[in-house]
């Protein structure tokens, strides 16, 4: 058990197996948006207060738990990489951050669509969306962090003391922001009534689902071009096939 | 000198012992002298602060009560911005000159050297901010508790942005684009401080006592004593490697 | 003594050096050589402790040092390219502010004597701004002069000596290995050592597979 | 009040962003497929070192 994980640990190996897991996420995702459009759509009833707008929360909603899951994926395999030094854990962290920085964009976007017309405004200081948006400077920092550092183990063992940091700051973030919130009466908004409707919530599960499984597809693809980026030299590199068609092709 | 004993490793560890104190004591001691020898630095820095608080009124009303309501806000933003325009000096120059180096490899805890420098960030970056900080309140008619209340956020609250941002300055250590990434990787931990110090000020005029806001600008300040010196002396390491 | 087992290095993307083995025992040095960007000052601070081999181990006296590890900073002396000087302190403060970040303390005896030996008497109340990169350097060898640790790591050592403190760092390599010390330098002039305790280590030469 | 420009605004702009993210990670490894065809080391070349003495 412990030698398989230490094999999957190493990108050579790590490399098939996500090219393996892929597909299966891929269309994971795809079946349970269908599921949850339909669930969204088809058979969750009108809101009698906020009409059909609400229907925006099947995206906007799991985007924004993802947003926050995933940043604290990045964090915790940034640690990894930190504390042990394992290659892949370094290049996990930073095949997760731009997808989580979309997931922000997401949530954030889908939010201000949805306050227009609830809260008559494109943006309000909500206790959530300001924490988002806090988010995604903490993202974007990461990413350009990155970026600025040429050397990706500097850049690993640098992303993963922010993406820690941040994973302390957020909380408090978001209690310091809920707490400047109350004390100015901000807005926030809830669905009618305390019990949302069972089709609404299966909904959105579901829909939350199919951006877990989005992600996963996204993030695996993602981290098999950052091994070959960052092990171009590698002699396993250079035998795969699509490495050798590559070389083969002009240019 | 041929023949003298080569000192051993336990004799040569004997400063680790006592090692915590006397690293944050040299790193103190060493840049508040470079501070005071470079002061004119400093006096640029603290003339930022000063003009950037006395720009907001121009740009928008002389008016007195939207100035005492927007007063602790600018007091805070200010001392966020000229703690960042700061920042680069803590470690920069030590990394340009090599002395960096030479601190992470001395036998005394690389945290207790950083916290030393960043002690000495403070008394001499932070400290003048919350000094000025009575009188800039005067420009927007602040006036009592209020000003006290502002001037004891400050207190509390400067520290920790030298602590948050020693952790942005080492990550920034050598790379392009310095200033700007380390604004874009800081300012938004700076969050809850500017919240809670502000808001300190909001909650006297609101008549609730400023009591919560400063216990908790207190627990974030506790956070980051602990924490930070940690995390800025990993930092400084990768930097380095 | 100074043990390197399988040790390899990457910078960015690139493999510098790798199946790198070497042994420096007490009284001896080593002499690294190599055409540029094969990975000399990357080697060397590897050995000080301040970057991590990507593959391989350092050891000293036996045991494995990991990078910023208490065993080494307490041994090593690490003179880089560049000198750890600030310019607006004088020669002597910027020496008793090197030697007591190296957990040693400074008499003044002994400040006054390294700086005898290092010609820079007369330069003491000068602040670093105006010395020549020469008497900079020579105030490095003041600093190794009071360092009292076993392991010298010199990175382009000889670089804007001139001739007398060229042959002042020999004498200061010398008697450190007299005394039992270790010195691993990166140079191409000589250090006027016996061929008997000097190893040399050429990197980027290459090795058949 | 229906509002469904907002709904299609939420949901195409989503859309968009996962068909643009799906594109360029696509693109990314087609590039570092590319990169690391022209950096395969050489065989015989790889870097080495040789000590001599003592």
């Amino acid at each position: 058990m412990a030698f398989n994980w230490f094999k999957l640990s190493s990108p050579a190996s790590f490399y098939p197996v996500a090219g393996a897991l892929i597909p299966w996420f891929a269309i994971g995702a795809a079946i349970l948006a269908a599921i949850g459009l339909w669930l969204g759509f088809g058979v969750a009833p009108t809101d009698f207060q906020q009409g059909e707008v609400y229907r925006i929360i099947f995206i906007h909603v799991p985007s924004a738990w993802l947003s926050m899951f995933l940043y604290v994926v990045m964090a915790f395999w940034g640690a990894l990489a930190l504390g042990f030094g394992t290659r892949l854990s370094g290049m996990m962290a930073q095949a997760i951050a731009p997808t989580g920085a979309l997931m922000t964009f997401i949530a954030l976007w889908t939010g201000s669509l949805w306050g227009r017309p609830t809260w008559g405004t494109y943006w309000a200081w909500d206790a959530r969306m300001t924490s988002e948006l806090i988010l995604l400077f903490l993202y974007l920092g990461i990413i350009a962090l990155r970026q600025a550092i040429g050397d990706p183990r500097r850049a690993d063992r640098a992303c993963a003391v922010l993406s820690i940091v941040g994973v302390v700051n957020i909380p408090i973030i978001y209690f310091s922001v809920k707490w400047w919130n109350t004390l100015h009466q901000g807005a926030s908004v809830k669905l009618t009534g305390s019990s949302m409707e069972t089709t609404m919530l299966a909904g959105m599960l579901v829909m939350s689902f199919a951006f877990w499984f989005y992600s996963i597809a996204a993030v695996l693809a993602r981290l098999r071009a950052i091994v070959l980026e960052r092990e171009r030299d590698a002699a396993w590199v250079a035998g795969l096939p699509e490495v050798r068609a590559a070389a083969g092709g002009p240019g | 000198m041929g023949g003298e004993a080569l000192p051993t490793v336990a004799a040569a560890t004997h400063a680790t012992g006592d090692g915590a104190i006397a690293g944050v004591r040299w790193a103190l001691a060493r840049d508040l002298k470079l501070a005071f020898r470079s002061r004119a630095e400093l006096g640029v820095q603290l003339l930022f602060y000063v003009i950037v608080v006395t720009l907001f009124p121009l740009a928008t009303t002389p008016e007195r009560n939207l100035l005492s309501t927007m007063g602790p806000g600018v007091l805070w933003v200010a001392a966020l911005l000229a703690s960042l325009l700061s920042l680069p000096r803590l470690f920069a120059t030590d990394h340009a000159d090599g002395t960096l180096e030479q601190i992470a490899l001395s036998p005394y805890a690389l945290e207790a050297l950083v916290s030393g420098k960043i002690l000495a960030h403070w008394l001499t970056t932070g400290l003048p901010v919350v000094l000025l900080a009575p009188l800039l309140g005067q420009q927007y008619y602040m006036e009592g508790e209020s000003l006290t209340v502002l001037t004891t956020g400050l207190l509390i609250g400067t520290p920790i942005l030298s602590l948050l941002g020693a952790i942005g300055a080492a990550l920034t250590l050598g790379l392009r684009g310095g200033g700007g990434l380390l604004a874009l990787l800081i300012l938004p931990l700076y969050v809850p401080v500017l919240i809670f110090g502000a808001g300190a000020v909001d909650a006297v005029r609101a008549g609730l006592g400023a009591t919560a806001n400063l216990s908790l600008l207190g627990a974030g300040l506790a956070l980051a004593v602990v924490g930070a010196p940690f995390a800025a002396a990993a930092a400084v390491r990768i930097a380095l490697d | 003594m100074l043990e390197a087992q399988n040790l390899a290095a990457r910078r960015g993307y690139a493999e510098l050096f790798r199946n790198l083995d070497f042994r420096v025992a007490s009284g001896s040095a080593l002499v690294v050589t190599g055409p540029n960007g094969t990975g000399k000052t990357t080697l060397l601070r590897m050995l000080a402790g301040l970057s991590a081999p990507s593959d391989g181990e350092i050891r000293w006296n036996g045991r494995p040092v990991a990078p910023f590890s208490p065993e080494l900073r307490s041994v090593v002396a690490y003179a880089g390219h560049l000198p750890a000087l600030k310019d607006e302190l004088t020669t002597e403060e910027n020496l008793i502010a090197l030697v007591e970040l190296s957990g040693a303390r400074a008499n003044a005896g002994e400040i006054d004597s390294a700086l005898d030996s290092v010609a820079l008497s007369r330069r003491r109340s000068l602040h670093a701004r105006v010395l020549s990169a020469g008497q900079r350097r020579r105030i490095g060898l003041a600093r190794l002069i009071l360092s009292r640790r076993p392991l010298w790591i010199l990175d382009e050592p000889v670089t804007a000596l001139d001739a007398a403190g060229a042959a002042l760092l020999a004498r200061l390599v010398h008697d450190h290995l007299d005394r039992g010390g270790i010195a691993v330098a990166a140079t191409h002039q000589s250090l006027g050592l016996e061929p008997s305790r000097v190893q040399s280590l050429v990197l980027g030469e290459t090795v058949p597979a | 009040m229906n509002h469904w420009h907002f709904i299609l605004g939420a949901y195409g702009v989503t859309l968009l962003v996962v068909v643009v993210e799906v594109l360029a990670v696509r693109a990314r490894r087609r590039a570092a497929a590319r990169t690391a065809a022209a950096s395969a080391p050489a065989p015989g070349a790889r870097p080495g070192t040789s000590v001599r003495g003592a």
